[in-house]
C-alpha cells in the first residue's frame, strides 16, 4: 500500500508562497468600528479582494495586484472612517492546500478547524507554533496564512516539517 | 487554569496566546484629583490576592490584541467570565 | 535521640524497633510567647533560631497541613548566594554559610551538596550582567567565576554547543552553590526546634488573628484559639490571606510554579545548570531523578498545580539545552504556590500592628534563604528590630522607593 | 522450570518471527509479542534489579504499572532507559539491556546492600554521613550519587522527529476496553465528534487478555470488529498507542502517541512520538482497574506475578509463566486464573485464598488452601512457597505464583485536578468523585467489574454525556455476554505472618518494616510516609503498591484506611519523554528566527551575525586580512566618523499611530511632551513604567497632524505594543487613537558619517540639504526614483546621520544603491558592534543602562520630564528613593593613567577604599575601545556620579582579577556639543 509521504502517491498537503499579493491593514476609527466590517464586505464584493477580521478595530485586506493600488482604493473608499496601512511588504502570504491541509495546520494551530467551526471565508488571528499569524480559510481544504515578514522563513520551514508526512516536499524559501 | 480562554472577540483560545498582567481591581488615580502618595502606592504595589474569585488583566497578544478582564477562581481555576477591559473602563459593561 | 552511624548500627540489632519519634505531636497550649504561622522551612527555622539564638522556647509553629507540605517540600532545591544587589547578597551569603554547617548543627543530614551552580549566558549583554553580578559577589568575599564556553564545556559536556538556537558563550559559576534535600531541611529544623521545646502543631490552620488596640493577642485556629505574645507570619504563598486576617494588604501576588522530576537515571548531570535563553534549570537528585523547573504559569493561583503549556515550554528549553534528554522520560509534575513580591525580593519586617511580624515575598528563591530567613526573622521577632542582614527587606520600601529589583522587571510580580 | 511458550493459541502471529537481543543474547519472538512476553517465552524470569537492594526481579504485570521489568532499549541517540518491557511492542532487531546491575544481571555486586538492609532502612541517610563534615562531600555523597537511578541515559543527540498536535472533540473516550468501546460506539452512532485513545496497540482492554465471549465471538475479535467500525466513521479519530497522561483545566487532555516506537527504523518524515493536546467538550474515563499485589514474604521473587498478568500472558501471548503455579488471592479473580491455567494444561499447585471463609469457587480441580503465603523459596528462581494454613506450615513446590489482591479503579486522571478520592467500603478501593465538570467515569474505572455491566455502563455514561452536550444519544443495545460473577474480594493489605522481606513498593524496595518505622518516627501522615520511605515515588508511582501502603500505615496508626487516604495524583499517568513534550521546538527550532529584510545585503558584505532576541543581526563585517573582530569594528567606526557607513536598523520596533487624540496619547505614554511636536519632526522620547523607572526609549516622528510613527528598541518592541494597548484600552479608553505595528513592513538603514548627505542625496529625489531637511527632520521621500520611502534625520552615532525606511522588498536594492553611491566616498557597511562603540562614545544609553532600575534623572534626562501633564510614571517618580542624593548616575570613565581595558560588569570604589559591599559605589554598564580617542572608555552608573566629574575612582573587577584607577567624566566623549548633528 502506498501512502502520502512515501513518494509514490501525490502529496495531500501542499505549500505555496503566494507572491504578488497586496495586503493592507485597515484600522477603523473609533466611531466607525461597528460598521467598517460591512463597508469592507461591500468593497470586497465590488473589487474582488478578501477582507479578513484581525481584531475589534482592524481588518486585513488581501488582493492580487499592486500594493499601492489597493491602499489607494481603500484610502479613497474609507477616508475618515479608517486608517490604511500598506502591509504588502510586512506580511508574507503562504497557502496550504490539500486533503491533509487541516491535519498539517493542527500541528501548529490551536483553533478547531473543523468546517463546522471554521468555514471558508472565516479568518482568525492566532498562533502557528510560537509565531503570531493571521489565518484564513479560503476553501474546503485550502487555507492561507499571513505571517510577519521577518518570521516567514522560519514559519515556512516549520510548515514544511509538519507537512512532510503528507508527501509535501518543498525547498526552503528566501525572503528578505 | 485556564488552558483555554474564551476571548469575547476571538472565541476559545489556548492560554499561550495571552500575556497576563495581574490584578484588575486597582484603579489608577485620576490625574485631575490630587492623589495622595498612599493611593498611588496602593495602586502600583498592593494587591488583594484573594484565594477565590479574582479579576485579572489578560492581553490577547497573539489574537485580537485586546486587554480582557478574566474573572476566575484562583483556587479551582474555574473561569466565570471574560470581558473586554475597555468596555469596563468606559462603563459599557459592568465590571 | 542523637543520630549517628553508631546509633544506626545499634538500632539495627534490635530490629529498628526503638527509634524515637523525630518530634512530638503535642496538643496546643492556650498561650505561647511566640506563635509562628507556617510550618515550612522559614517558619521552622525561625522557631529553631528563636530557641537556639535567643533562648525563646515557648514557641509554637502552627501548620495547616502536614510538616513541610508547602514550598519547602516542593522546590527544586537549588541553593546559592549569587545575588546582585547589596540588599540581598550579604543575606544570601550568610544563608549559604549556615547551610555549610547545617547538618552538624541540626544533627540531621539535609544532604547539602555543593556541586556548583552554573548560570549560562548566551550574549555579550548577558555576560556583562553576570560579570556585574559576579563582582557583586566577589566584592562581598563570595566565590564566583566567569567561565568561557570551554570552561562550561569542561564542566557540562552534555549541553548543546553545536546547534543551539542560542549558543552558549559562557557561564557564571558559583562552586559553593548546589542543592540540599528539601524534605530533610523541614524535618531537620522541626526536630531541632522540637528538641528545644518548640511545639509543632500540624493540621492546625490559622483562621483568624486577634488584634486589640493595634496589638496582636493571638490566633484562631482549627484547633482552637491560642493566645500569644508575638506572632510571626511565615505562610509563603498564603501570606496575603493570613495577613488579611489582621487587616493588612500586601505587595504580594500568589503564583503557581511547577517543578518536575524525571525517571531515575544513573549519574547524568553533576552540577546545577541554569539556561540563560529560556526558563530552565536542572540538577540531579541523589536518587537519580532530574529535578527541574522553568517559568511560572503567570496567573494568580492557589491550586498547587500547573498548566500543560508551561510544561511544554519547560521541556522545549530542556531539549534545547540538553539534546540527549529527549529520550528520557519525565515522571511527575507538581506545583507550589509562591509569594511573589512587587520587586522579586523578600520582606522580613515588623508590621504596623504591634507584635505582628512578617516574613514573605520569597518568590521562587526562598529555599536557599531558609536558614538566614529563620535567623533574621527570629532576630526581628526577638529584638523587635530588623537584623542588619535583612535591613533592606522592609515592607515600606515600595512606598519609599527603595525596591530591591534584581532584574529590573518592576511592580509586576509575574515578571520576576 | 521457567516460563515457556505454549504450542498454540494467543493473539500472536507465529508466521512472523522476530529477532531481538537481551543483554547481548539473541532471542526470537513473534509479531504481537511485547518484550516482556517474548522474554518469558524465552524462559527469562530474571529481567532486572531493584533500586536499593539490587534484588533479582522478574516481570510482575502485563501492562503500564510494571515496576520491575524496566530495560534500556535502543542505541546511540535512540537509547532509552527505564522502558517498561510490558509496554514495548516487539519489532525485529530490538536491542534491550537490563539495568542497575554490575557486572551482570545474574551477578550483581550491589546485591550486597541487601545484607546491610537493617542498617539502610527507610530514611537512614538522614541520620548519618554527618561526621566528619568533610567526608560528606568527599566520600559519602559521591557514593550515594553513584548508586542513583536505574537506567543510564546517553549523551548523543536524538536523531528522530517529534511533533505536537491539537485536537478537538465533543467526546474523548479514554481507554478502549469493553466500557470505552461501547461508549465510543454510542457517541459515534449519535454523530458526535469523538476521539478514542488507548495506550495499547491492540484495542479491547481486558477483552484482549481474557477468555470472554461477546456477542458469540471471542472478546478480542469482537473488540477488533468494533474498533474497525469506529475507525471507518468520519466523525471518529482512533488513537491507539496513545496514553492520556494528564487532565488539565478547561477539559484539555495531554496525550502522547507512540507513532513509530514499534518499528526498527523510523521514517524520517514522521514523528516518532506525537504530543496531543485534546480540547474535549466532555470525556469518558474508561481506564479500567488495576489489580493489587499481595504483600507477603518474598513476594518479589522472579516468578511471582499478578493473576491478571498471568492470564494475559496465557491468553494473549500464549506464554505460560511456569509449569506449576500457585495462586495467592484475596479475590475471586484468583479462581479465574486457575481456570485459565488449567484450560491451557498448566498445573495449578494450589489456590491459597487469604479469605478465611472463602465460599467454594471453581478452582478447576486445584486444591484450595485457606491461608496465606509466609515466604517464597529459591535462589536463582522460585522453587517453592511456604504456606500457613490454620496454624500449620506447609511447603509447596511451584515455579510461579499468581497473586490477586483485589482491584483498584484507575482514577489517576480524574484526581489530577484537585479532587480527592474517597474510600468505598463495598469495593475496598478508593474511587474518584463521580461528578466532575466535563468528565464521566465508566466501567471498572468507576468500580464496576462485571463485564456485562461494564458494557452497559459505557453506553449509559456516553448517553448521559451526549445529553449534556445537547445531543440525542443513539439507541444502543448491550452485546450479549456469558453471565459470570467473580468480582468479590476481601481487603488484604499484607499477610499476617511474614518471613523475609515483604515488599510494598517493588522498585524502590519499600517493605512493611519501612512503613512501620516511618510511623514510629513521626512520619505517619501518608504524605510524610511516602517521602520518608519513598514508597510510590518510583517510575510506576505506586500504581501497584500505594493502596497496600495506605492499609499498612492505617493499621500501624490505628486508623482506618479512609482516614489515611491517598497521596496526591499528579501528571504524568505514565512517564512521558522530554522529546514528546518538546515536540518540534528543539535544536534550531527552539525559537523562531527573525530575519531582517537586509539580511542578504549584510551577507553579501560578509557580515558576522549574532543572535539578538529572536533576530539575527549583523554584528560586524570582517574584511580580508583582518584578524580580530576588534580590528573590523575599529575600522568601521573610524570610517563612519571620517566618511560614512550604512547599518541595518530594521529590527527596531515601529508603531504607526493615528487619530485625533494621537498626540494626547503620546503625551500620556512619554514622560516628555509630544503635543507640540510639529509635523515633519522627530523627537526623542522616554517612556516610564508606572513605578517611575524608565521602560523604553526611541524617537517618534509626526508624519501628519493625526499621524505619528513611534520607534522602540528592538528588545522591547513587543512589550511596548502591549503597554500601548493597555494605555489606550484601559487607562485612557476615551482617547480616539489607533495604532499598529509596522515593524516588518520597512527595511530601515542608518546612513551615518560626514558624507552621509552627499551619498544619500543620490538616491533620494527630494532636497535633503541642511536647510531643507535639518536635524530631526522626518519626511516622506522618494528613493531610487519611484520607491515611496521615509527619511528621518536622527543620529545614534553622533555623526551627521539619517535613517531611511523603504518597503521591505526594496531593502536590498536600496542598500545596494546607497553602497554604490557611497563607494567613491568610502562608505562601508557597519554592524551592531560599531554602532555600540559609537553610541558609547556619544554617551547614548541602551538597555545596558535602561535596565528597569533607572530614573530619567539617573541617565541625565531629568530635565526632559514634563511637569505640566499626567503621564505614566509621574506620581511614583516623586518617591524619596527615586530622588535620593546617592542614586547611581550615568557617567563616562577612562583609565586614569595608561590606557586600560575597561569592561562592563566591573564595580566602582572610591579611590583606595577597600573592596566591600558597603563601599560599592556603582558599576560599569558599557565599555569599548574608542578608535577615535585611541583608548578604552566606559559608561558607568556611579553614586552621585554627576557631581563627581573629574574625580579619580577605582575600577574593581575581582572576578577577572583586574583593578585600576579611572577618571569620572560626562558620558559623552565625542562631540558633546552636538555640533556634528547640525551640519
Ligand atoms: C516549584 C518550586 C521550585 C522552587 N525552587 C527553588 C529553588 O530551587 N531554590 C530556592 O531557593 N527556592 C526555590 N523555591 C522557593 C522556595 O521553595 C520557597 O520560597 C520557600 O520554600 C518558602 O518558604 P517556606 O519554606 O517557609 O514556605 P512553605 O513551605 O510554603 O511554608 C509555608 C507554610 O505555611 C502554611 N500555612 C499557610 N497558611 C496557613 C494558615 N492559615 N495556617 C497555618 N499554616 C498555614 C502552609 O501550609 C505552608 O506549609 C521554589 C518554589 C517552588 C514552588
Ligand atoms: N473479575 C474482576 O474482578 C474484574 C475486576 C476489574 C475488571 N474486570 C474486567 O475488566 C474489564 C473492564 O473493562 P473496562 O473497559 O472498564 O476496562 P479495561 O481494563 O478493559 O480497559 C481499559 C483500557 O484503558 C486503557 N488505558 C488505561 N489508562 C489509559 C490512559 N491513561 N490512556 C490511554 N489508555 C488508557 C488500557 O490500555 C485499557 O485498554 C471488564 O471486562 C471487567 O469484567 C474484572
Ligand atoms: C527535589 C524533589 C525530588 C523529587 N523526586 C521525586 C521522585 O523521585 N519521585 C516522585 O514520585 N516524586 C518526586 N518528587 C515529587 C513529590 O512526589 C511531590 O510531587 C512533591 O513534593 C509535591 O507534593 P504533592 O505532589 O504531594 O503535592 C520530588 C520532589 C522534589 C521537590
Ligand atoms: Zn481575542
Amino acid at each position: 500500500m502506498s501512502e502520502p509521504g512515501d513518494g509514490a502517491s501525490p502529496a495531500t498537503a501542499r505549500l505555496a508562497l503566494l507572491e504578488g499579493r497586496a495586503i493592507c491593514l485597515v484600522l477603523a476609527a473609533a466611531a466607525a468600528r461597528d460598521e467598517i466590517g460591512m463597508r469592507l464586505t461591500t468593497l470586497a464584493g465590488q473589487h474582488g479582494f478578501s477582507a479578513r477580521w484581525a481584531g475589534v478595530d482592524r481588518w486585513f485586506v488581501v488582493a492580487t495586484g499592486e500594493p499601492g493600488r489597493l491602499a489607494a482604493t481603500l484610502q479613497e473608499a474609507l477616508a475618515g472612517h479608517a486608517s490604511i496601512l500598506d502591509q504588502s511588504d510586512g506580511q508574507v502570504a503562504i497557502g496550504i492546500a490539500g486533503d491533509s491541509a487541516r491535519a498539517t495546520l493542527a500541528k501548529g494551530i490551536a483553533l478547531d478547524l473543523h468546517p463546522e467551526n471554521f468555514k471558508p471565508g472565516d479568518a482568525a488571528a492566532t498562533r502557528l507554533g510560537h509565531v503570531a499569524i493571521q489565518l484564513a480559510r479560503t476553501g474546503a481544504d485550502a487555507f492561507e496564512i499571513l505571517v510577519p515578514r521577518s518570521y516567514a522563513m522560519s514559519v515556512w520551514e516549520s510548515l514544511a516539517e509538519m507537512a512532510a508526512e503528507f508527501g509535501c516536499e518543498v525547498q526552503p524559501i528566501a525572503i528578505d | 487554569m485556564a488552558s483555554l480562554i474564551a476571548c469575547p472577540h476571538c472565541g476559545i483560545r489556548p492560554k499561550e496566546e495571552f500575556a497576563i498582567r495581574g490584578d484588575a481591581a486597582p484603579v489608577r488615580p485620576a490625574a485631575d484629583v490630587p492623589a495622595s502618595d498612599d493611593r498611588w502606592n496602593a495602586y502600583v504595589h498592593l494587591r488583594g490576592n484573594p484565594m477565590g474569585r479574582h479579576r485579572e488583566f489578560w492581553h490577547h497578544a497573539a489574537g485580537c490584541r485586546r486587554w480582557l478582564i478574566v474573572e476566575r477562581d484562583t483556587a479551582t481555576h474555574a473561569v466565570f467570565a471574560v470581558i473586554d477591559a475597555q468596555d469596563v473602563a468606559l462603563g459599557r459593561t459592568a465590571p | 535521640m542523637r543520630y549517628s552511624a553508631f546509633q544506626i548500627l545499634r538500632q539495627a540489632f534490635t530490629g529498628n524497633r526503638a527509634w524515637q519519634p523525630a518530634w512530638r505531636e503535642p496538643a496546643p497550649k492556650s498561650r505561647y510567647d511566640v506563635i509562628i504561622v507556617g510550618g515550612g522551612g522559614h517558619g521552622l527555622a525561625t522557631a529553631y533560631y528563636l530557641a537556639k539564638n535567643h533562648g525563646i522556647r515557648d514557641v509554637a509553629v502552627v501548620e495547616k497541613g502536614y510538616l513541610g507540605s508547602g514550598n519547602v517540600g516542593r522546590n527544586t532545591t537549588i541553593i546559592r548566594s549569587n545575588y546582585l544587589l547589596p540588599g540581598n547578597e550579604p543575606f544570601y551569603e550568610h544563608s549559604l554559610k549556615l547551610w555549610e554547617g547545617l547538618e552538624q548543627d541540626l544533627n540531621y543530614n539535609s544532604m547539602v551538596s555543593q556541586r556548583g551552580v552554573i548560570n549560562l549566558f548566551h550574549s555579550d549583554g548577558q555576560r556583562d550582567a553576570f560579570a556585574r553580578r559576579g563582582n557583586a559577589m566577589r566584592i562581598h568575599g563570595v566565590d564566583a567565576e566567569l567561565l568561557d564556553r570551554d570552561g562550561v564545556r569542561a564542566m557540562a559536556p552534555f549541553l548543546d554547543y553545536d546547534n543551539a538556537r542560542f549558543p552558549i558563550r559562557g557561564g557564571l559559576l558559583q562552586r559553593r552553590g548546589g542543592t540540599a534535600r528539601h524534605d530533610a531541611v523541614a524535618w531537620g529544623f522541626a526536630r531541632g526546634a522540637d528538641a528545644r521545646g518548640v511545639d509543632i502543631l500540624q493540621n492546625c490552620a490559622v483562621t483568624g488573628i486577634r488584634v486589640e488596640n493595634g496589638t496582636v493577642r493571638g490566633v484562631e485556629t482549627t484547633r482552637g484559639t491560642i493566645a500569644c505574645g508575638k506572632l510571626g507570619l511565615a505562610a509563603a504563598g498564603h501570606s496575603s490571606e493570613v495577613a488579611a486576617m489582621a487587616g493588612l494588604r500586601l505587595p504580594i501576588d500568589t503564583h503557581v510554579l511547577q517543578a518536575f522530576v524525571s525517571e531515575g537515571l544513573k549519574p547524568f548531570i553533576d552540577t546545577v545548570v541554569t539556561f540563560g535563553a529560556g526558563h530552565f534549570y536542572v540538577s540531579q537528585s541523589d536518587k537519580g531523578g532530574l529535578v527541574f523547573g522553568g517559568d511560572i504559569d503567570g496567573y494568580n493561583s492557589y491550586a498547587q498545580r500547573g498548566n500543560l503549556a508551561t510544561v511544554e515550554h519547560v521541556m522545549e528549553a530542556a531539549v534545547a539545552l540538553i539534546p540527549s534528554v529527549s529520550r528520557v522520560r519525565v515522571l511527575r509534575a507538581w506545583g507550589g504556590v509562591m509569594d511573589m513580591s512587587m520587586d522579586g525580593s523578600p520582606i522580613i519586617d515588623k508590621t504596623p500592628i504591634e507584635n505582628l511580624y512578617l516574613n514573605c515575598g520569597w518568590c521562587y528563591g526562598g529555599f536557599k534563604a531558609t536558614p538566614a530567613s529563620g535567623w533574621c526573622f527570629a532576630h526581628t521577632i526577638a529584638r523587635d528590630e530588623p537584623h542588619e542582614l535583612s535591613a533592606a527587606m522592609r515592607l515600606d520600601r515600595f512606598a519609599r522607593g527603595y525596591p530591591i529589583d534584581e532584574n529590573g522587571a518592576g511592580a509586576q510580580p509575574n515578571l520576576h | 522450570m521457567t516460563a515457556f511458550r505454549l504450542k498454540d493459541g494467543g493473539l500472536i502471529d507465529r508466521n512472523s518471527r522476530l529477532r531481538f537481543t537481551f543483554d547481548g543474547r539473541a532471542m526470537t519472538a513473534f509479531a504481537g509479542d511485547t518484550l516482556a512476553s517474548a522474554l518469558l517465552a524465552n524462559g527469562r524470569m530474571l529481567v532486572g534489579r531493584s533500586f536499593k537492594y539490587h534484588r533479582r526481579r522478574g516481570i510482575v504485570t502485563a501492562g503500564a504499572a510494571e515496576p520491575n521489568a524496566l530495560v534500556t532499549v535502543g542505541t546511540g541517540g535512540r537509547r532509552e532507559p527505564n522502558t517498561r518491557a510490558t509496554m514495548l511492542e516487539m519489532f525485529d532487531g530490538l536491542v534491550a539491556e537490563s539495568q542497575n546491575r554490575w557486572p551482570s544481571l545474574g551477578f550483581d555486586i550491589g546485591a550486597m546492600n541487601g545484607l546491610l538492609s537493617p542498617m539502610i532502612a527507610a530514611g537512614f541517610y538522614y541520620k548519618t554521613f554527618m561526621w566528619p563534615a568533610k567526608f560528606w562531600e568527599a566520600v559519602y555523597e559521591p557514593l550515594i550519587r553513584r548508586a542513583a537511578g536505574l537506567g543510564r541515559a546517553g549523551y548523543e543527540r536524538d536523531p528522530d522527529r517529534f511533533e505536537k498536535c491539537w485536537a478537538h472533540c465533543d467526546l474523548l473516550v479514554i481507554g478502549a476496553g469493553p466500557t470505552g468501546l461501547m461508549a465510543a460506539l454510542t457517541a459515534a452512532w449519535s454523530g458526535a465528534r469523538i476521539i478514542v485513545a488507548d495506550e495499547q496497540a491492540r484495542l479491547g482492554g481486558a477483552l484482549v487478555n481474557e477468555r470472554e465471549v461477546v456477542d458469540e465471538a471471542a472478546g478480542s475479535a469482537w473488540a477488533d470488529g468494533v474498533a474497525a467500525e469506529l475507525a471507518s466513521m468520519p466523525n471518529v479519530t482512533m488513537l491507539p498507542r496513545t496514553t492520556v497522561f494528564g487532565w488539565y483545566d478547561s477539559n484539555v487532555f495531554g496525550a502522547v502517541e507512540r507513532v513509530q516506537k514499534h518499528v526498527a527504523e523510523p521514517s524520517p518524515k514522521r514523528a516518532v512520538e506525537r504530543l496531543w493536546r485534546i480540547a474535549a467538550k466532555r470525556a469518558v474515563l474508561a481506564t479500567g482497574a488495576e489489580e493489587r499485589p499481595l504483600v507477603f514474604g518474598g513476594n518479589d521473587r522472579p516468578g511471582v506475578m499478578l493473576g491478571g498478568a498471568v492470564r494475559a500472558y496465557l491468553n494473549r501471548f500464549a506464554v505460560a509463566p511456569g509449569a506449576r503455579v500457585a495462586i495467592a488471592t484475596s479475590s475471586d479473580a484468583g479462581y479465574r486464573t486457575a481456570q485459565d491455567l488449567a484450560s491451557r494444561g498448566v498445573e495449578v499447585a494450589a489456590v491459597v485464598d487469604v479469605r478465611a471463609e472463602a465460599a467454594p469457587r471453581d478452582a478447576a480441580g486445584a486444591r484450595v488452601v485457606s491461608g496465606e503465603i509466609v515466604a517464597t523459596l529459591g535462589r536463582r528462581k522460585l522453587r517453592a512457597i511456604e504456606v500457613s494454613n490454620a496454624g500449620k506450615r506447609e511447603r509447596i513446590t511451584v515455579d510461579a505464583v499468581a497473586m490477586s489482591g483485589g482491584y483498584s479503579p484507575i482514577i489517576h486522571l480524574a484526581c489530577q485536578r484537585g479532587a480527592k478520592p474517597s474510600w468505598d467500603e463495598r469495593l475496598n478501593a478508593f474511587v474518584a468523585p463521580a461528578t466532575q465538570e466535563g468528565l464521566s467515569i465508566a466501567g471498572s474505572a468507576a468500580g464496576i467489574y462485571a463485564l456485562a455491566q461494564c458494557l452497559q455502563d459505557g453506553i449509559d455514561k456516553a448517553s448521559a454525556a451526549l445529553r449534556l452536550l445537547g445531543r440525542t444519544p443513539a439507541a444502543v443495545t448491550r452485546p450479549a455476554v456469558e453471565p459470570r460473577d467473580d468480582t468479590s474480594s476481601a481487603p488484604s493489605w499484607r499477610v499476617g505472618q511474614v518471613r523475609g522481606k515483604a515488599f510494598v513498593d517493588f522498585q524502590n524496595d519499600v517493605t512493611i518494616d519501612d512503613l512501620g518505622l516511618a510511623v514510629r518516627e513521626g512520619y505517619g501522615h501518608v504524605e510524610l510516609a511516602k517521602r520518608y520511605t519513598t514508597t510510590g515515588m518510583a517510575t510506576d508511582q505506586g500504581k501497584l503498591g500505594n493502596i497496600n501502603a495506605a492499609g499498612i500505615i492505617a493499621a500501624a496508626r490505628g486508623k482506618s484506611i479512609a482516614e489515611v487516604g491517598t497521596t496526591t495524583f499528579r501528571p504524568f499517568y505514565t512517564p512521558v519523554s522530554f522529546g514528546a513534550l518538546a515536540g518540534a521546538h528543539r535544536g534550531k527550532h527552539f525559537a523562531p528566527v527573525r530575519r531582517s529584510p537586509l539580511h542578504r545585503w549584510a551577507e553579501k558584505h560578509g557580515a558576522s551575525f549574532v543572535e539578538a532576541g529572536l533576530w539575527h543581526r549583523s554584528a560586524y563585517f570582517p574584511r580580508a586580512g583582518e584578524t580580530s573582530w576588534r580590528e573590523s569594528v575599529d575600522r568601521e567606526v573610524l570610517n563612519v566618523r571620517r566618511n560614512a557607513g550604512l547599518c541595518d536598523v530594521s529590527t527596531l520596533g515601529k508603531i504607526e499611530i493615528f487619530g485625533p487624540d494621537a498626540a494626547a496619547f503620546l503625551d500620556k505614554v512619554y514622560c516628555n511632551g509630544f503635543a507640540k511636536l510639529p509635523v515633519g519632526k522627530a523627537r526623542y522620547g522616554l517612556m516610564l513604567r508606572e513605578d517611575g523607572f524608565v521602560f523604553d526609549d526611541g524617537t517618534t516622528s509626526r508624519l501628519g497632524a493625526e499621524h505619528f510613527l513611534m520607534t522602540t528598541t528592538t528588545a522591547l518592541a513587543g512589550p511596548v505594543m502591549a503597554h500601548l494597548d493597555f494605555c489606550a484600552q484601559v487607562l485612557w479608553p476615551q482617547l480616539d487613537v489607533r495604532f499598529a505595528s509596522v515593524s516588518d513592513q520597512w527595511a530601515q538603514m542608518a546612513v551615518a558619517g560626514p558624507k552621509a548627505r552627499v551619498i544619500l542625496q543620490e538616491v533620494i529625489a527630494q532636497d535633503i540639504s541642511n536647510q531643507a531637511f535639518p536635524f530631526l527632520g522626518a519626511a516622506a521621500v522618494t528613493a531610487l526614483g519611484s520607491i515611496g520611502a521615509r527619511l528621518f534625520r536622527i543620529s545614534y552615532s553622533g555623526e551627521l546621520a539619517y535613517e531611511l525606511a523603504v518597503p521591505a522588498r526594496h531593502g536590498n536594492a536600496v542598500a545596494d544603491a546607497i553602497m554604490r553611491a557611497g563607494e567613491p566616498h568610502g562608505i562601508c557597511a557597519y554592524g551592531t558592534e560599531a554602532m555600540g562603540v559609537m553610541r558609547i562614545e556619544k554617551g547614548h544609553v541602551t538597555h545596558a543602562e535602561i535596565n528597569g532600575t533607572v530614573t530619567p534623572d539617573d541617565i541625565g534626562f531629568g530635565r526632559m520630564v514634563s511637569n505640566a501633564k499626567d503621564f505614566v510614571g509621574r506620581a511614583m517618580l516623586r518617591r524619596e528613593g527615586l530622588v535620593a542624593d546617592d542614586r547611581l548616575q550615568l557617567v563616562g570613565l577612562k583609565a586614569a593613567g595608561d590606557d586600560r581595558r575597561i569592561r562592563a560588569g566591573a564595580h566602582l570604589l572610591a579611590r583606595d577604599a577597600p573592596a566591600s559591599t558597603a563601599n560599592d559605589q556603582g558599576h560599569i554598564t558599557s565599555a569599548c575601545y574608542s578608535p577615535i580617542l585611541g583608548h578604552h572608555i566606559g559608561l558607568a552608573m556611579l553614586k552621585g556620579g554627576r557631581r563627581r566629574h573629574g574625580e579619580q575612582i577605582t575600577v574593581w573587577d575581582g572576578l577577572r582579577g583586574e583593578g585600576f584607577d579611572a577618571i569620572v567624566g560626562p558620558p559623552a566623549f565625542v562631540d558633546p556639543e552636538n555640533a556634528r548633528l547640525h551640519v
